[in-house]
């Protein structure tokens, strides 16, 4: 899910390691002055932001990380925040529930709707599974599907955007 | 040991349980509603998930959302914390149902101490002291003189469906009896078209003293000493210490003993706490709490354990690493619930904390998940905030609250902390002299 | 018992002495810089006279204005923390004659302890380990071969007046002694026009460990068990530990009985720390300190004892509450000193702190004058922060320092929580394998 | 002094009083919703100021006191306060120590000084006692004495304004 710190399933000892490197990151902001450090590296990215350019104490620690998140996970499409997504178009569906998001009945199955394609109000256009249960989720409107934010199999929290129907 | 724990609750007890996870090489997953997105266990859990919108029901007592969020984060076990789900005996079996360890009790066990008369039932059998009255409903006035006359004046006659202060009478004599039984049934009968009733020993000025016990899968139990938490509004604790002011260490080893032994028998398993009222040397079970509760940490202050961390290990199957004699008592510790409330009025005062700078120092210990720019949310529990301090003795420990509340700055919102601070300057607290009436009847004095 | 305490001193430690005080229910003065007006401790002292401009020449050393201070505010008694006028037995002697009390040792035994040889001439006469070495001056090499075939090689050759490594040779075996005294008597008259030298046993990989003494007026002397210190960078302690994890509790009984026997034999009173060189199985008197140390709390937090309250109560002529066998050690404490230094190159950076929030939770203690907002001013000693946390064990309180010092927030200005974040993920540091040359390895390496 | 909390001499009695006062007042600035409250009643002044509106958190308890001074000093003449008068006028002569100021050689003497007289740079203007010894302040500059912010036997703490010289 794109807010969780951390996707489902870290390791320790990678945990460990990336925990090492944001301390050396954080030493390096102090160092530097710098406000903030960007870095992408043998498959994780960490960002680490100086205390007094984040919002709240708990996300820095003198300068402390306030993203630790393997780049597979933005590179499969879902550069946006929840927070950034929300509101930037008004036809974006959020989750409504917490589960894993399927955009196919079964894998390799055609996808229930691809960006570009018309859909109508109540069509499914993704499945959410959660306790074993498939729910369908259908479209809230008619119109073009112009963004898809999750790919398939990914966890989902509430409120996070799954597509845009323009 | 669990590799990874979901914290199925807020605020400071989310952190509480998130700050002993880290300190035991656990990974932590929040969960948390629209409303707690940028709350402290949040920004310091190692993962993260939103689970509904901001009322409750749609969120924390959320059961499917939970679930799933323990399920797409691979979390090997639930820590419930205190109110919303943690004695909720289904979701201790929905939990299990999904290979998932609840840090708690069984499920049979909530169930049979959610279930008031199946708990006193319970307490009576495994020797634990209840309030003495009619076994079950009286039906004439000569049956009732026999029962009162055994158990002793005063008594208080009840509605078996009464509630909320009707169909209740207080007999001080036995010539008020008849009246009282003839009152309360036509009262009961208007009320609730049930004029079955009850008779019970009336306690007129009570203290409320709780034993913390603790057990293990290998049928070891310990008590952990009690906590005097006779300070309260509308049921509600304030003001939390240990030991109680009103029992020696006779009558701490002679009760806890007899809780620990019943717990035991009744084989419990993990953290839960034994309440009584308190009158005349003599103790009555009121009801036993099967979960952490918010004053564990004046227990854990006089003892040096960490209780969640013992909670969490029994929950693993682990033995306990200590026995009764092991258990020292330390000094003395006092509590003070802090909420975003009047401090008089005791209207809730949400809003964000423009000034946050905790009290320091020696003995001193604040649990709170607040800081400068936090925002806390109306949908809430007003706890904010609490304040544990430590003392060689009970007047050292009452100087050390002094100071430590002096120091303690919440700004933008109202606190209760000038409560608190005009209660440690009344004679009748310092001297320890007050029950579960007293507080409400201060708070009157005050007004007036 | 005193009415009002006057602190001399500023920071963390005159907070911390305040609190001791307020705590006892004594006033307090706060006297202060003009560059301190704003300090925590002054704004909560019960009076605070302003005493001079910023340099600590015209204000915490000046001598005068304390004194005045004292005598308009109508103290009974002068705190002097660590550091400024502590050790200052001048300072003691004015304050007595003033009919004020100096909370401290008597001046004649700061007196004593301050002069470094005849310190080491008294704790060997009072039965306390020195390094061994010539008694005085070596004259020729058959003496001086002699005697480093007596105390065992390596041995050091020391001019007289030396200072800053002029003048020392580390003389491993017996053919290198004639070149070394050479050499060393050369350059020591070069550089000091004295050629004089000594000899000294020589430690390659001592540690620094230190044992806490407390005596009254009535011929009662505890110690409190040791401290290790031996993390340090040009001599200043960056942290420390009780107990050493180099100590077994048949060498701690050994050595604090013997220190304790020395300590009362003095007929010391106060607070006191005798340090120590310890290398393997042996100890080596450095020096006494003969005040309150830095690292009092870590002593603290496994003894259950408030350190300042007991130096106060000798202080007024009380006997200590306890004997040496009332002396219990429980669990494991380290305490982190928190500077205003960048993290590695320990460049000063004072300035305005933009957000402060302490770690809190149980067993963990900050003590800091510090708040959001307060300016750390460039003047003084860089010291702003205390982090001390205990746990049942080294290992956990390790994991409980780790997460503190993940939820501890100081912006604005550098500090040195990244360096201790560094140390506490060190398998040498965890392990316990370090010596007092073991911090300025690490911080090359991690350099390189 | 005029910064100094109290007054030496301030018994115990009193400041229990005081504080119990200050607690009330805490309560009924909570209460009342003001961010500032000043009262002056038997011979104590007290002013409390709301959290949030003090500048630092040791100055405040939630609503807590941020002075409490004997009337008696108020009234003595000197409203000002170091800060306030030091750079309010380029004449004010600031203590150079801590101690004891006496305006005269003696109880009832004429003072060395009175508003309105002219002085001569180096004439003494008041004397500041501290450990025994009476230390004689010179005025720093010719002009005419056109304050005294103090009174005799008054502590004087370093850098209190004590008279200005126009």
């Amino acid at each position: 899910m794109a807010t969780a710190k951390k996707k489902a399933g870290a390791k320790s000892p990678e945990r460990r390691s990336a925990d090492k490197r944001v301390r050396d990151l954080a030493m390096l902001l102090q160092e530097t002055g710098l406000s903030e450090i960007e870095i992408e590296e043998r498959g994780t990215r960490i960002r680490v932001v100086a205390a007094g350019h984040a919002g709240a104490p708990g996300a820095a620690t003198g300068a402390a990380p306030v993203a630790v998140a393997p780049v597979a996970a933005a590179a499969e499409g879902q550069p946006a925040t929840a927070d950034e997504a929300t509101g930037s178009h008004p036809g974006t569906l959020l989750s409504p529930m917490v589960g894993t998001a399927f955009v196919a009945t079964e894998p390799g199955a055609d996808p229930f709707v691809r960006v570009g394609d018309q859909v109508n109000a109540g069509q499914t256009v993704l499945i959410i599974e959660a306790m074993k249960v498939m729910n369908s989720i259908p479209a809230p409107k008619a119109g073009k599907v112009i963004e898809i934010m999750i790919s398939d199999a990914e966890p989902v929290e509430f409120g996070q955007p799954l597509l845009v129907i323009e | 040991m669990f590799e990874k724990i979901l914290i199925a609750n807020r605020g400071e007890i989310a952190l509480r349980i998130h700050r002993a996870c880290r300190e035991m090489g656990i990974a932590t997953v929040a969960v948390h509603s629209t409303a707690d997105e940028n709350a402290m266990h949040v920004r310091l859990a190692d993962e993260s998930v939103c689970i509904g919108p901001p009322p409750a029901a749609d969120s924390y007592l959320n059961i499917p959302a939970i679930i799933s969020a323990a399920e797409v984060t691979g979390a090997d076990a639930i820590h419930p914390g205190y109110g919303f789900l943690s004695e909720n005996a289904r979701f201790a079996d929905i939990v299990a149902e999904h290979s998932i360890t609840f840090i708690g009790p069984t499920a049979e066990h909530i169930r049979l101490m959610g279930d008031k008369i199946a708990a006193k039932e319970t307490a009576k059998r495994l020797g634990i002291p209840v309030v003495p009255g009619s076994e079950g409903s009286i039906d004439s006035l000569a049956e009732a003189e026999k029962i009162a006359d055994a158990i002793g004046y005063p008594v208080i006659v009840k509605a078996a469906s009464g509630g909320g202060g009707r169909g209740m009478k207080v007999v001080r004599t036995p010539d008020e009896l008849g009246p009282a039984m003839s009152a309360a049934g036509t009262e009961a009968k208007a009320a609730f078209g049930d004029d079955t009733l009850y008779l019970e020993k009336f306690l007129e000025r009570p203290r409320h003293i709780e034993f913390q016990v603790l057990g293990d899968m290998h049928g070891n139990t310990v008590h952990l000493g009690e906590r005097d938490c006779s300070l309260q509004r509308r049921h509600q604790k304030i003001l939390e210490e240990a030991p109680s002011p009103a029992l020696n260490d006779k009558e701490r080893e002679r009760m806890g003993g007899i809780v620990a032994k019943a717990i035991s028998k009744l084989g419990y398993i993990g953290l839960g706490t034994v309440e009584f009222l308190y009158e005349n040397g003599e103790f009555y079970f009121i009801e036993m709490n099967t979960r952490l509760q918010v004053e564990h940490p004046v227990t854990e202050m006089i003892t040096g354990l960490d209780l969640v961390r013992e909670q969490i290990r029994v929950a693993t199957g682990a033995k306990l690493p200590f026995r009764q004699k092991d258990i020292k008592f330390r000094g003395h510790a006092i509590e003070c619930r802090i909420n975003a409330e009047d401090p008089l009025t005791f209207a809730p005062s949400p809003g964000k904390i423009a000034e946050y700078h905790p009290p320091g120092g020696l003995d001193v210990r604040v649990d709170s998940a607040l800081y400068a720019g936090y925002t806390v949310p109306p949908y809430y529990d007003s706890l904010i905030s609490k304040l544990i301090v430590r003392g060689t003795n009970r007047n050292e420990c009452l100087l050390r609250l002094r100071r430590s509340l002096e120091e303690y700055v919440i700004g933008g919102i109202k606190t209760t902390i000038p409560l608190h601070q005009l209660l440690i300057g009344n004679d009748d607290f310092v001297n320890g002299a007050y029950n579960i009436n007293w507080l409400e009847a201060f708070l009157r004095d005050h007004e007036g």
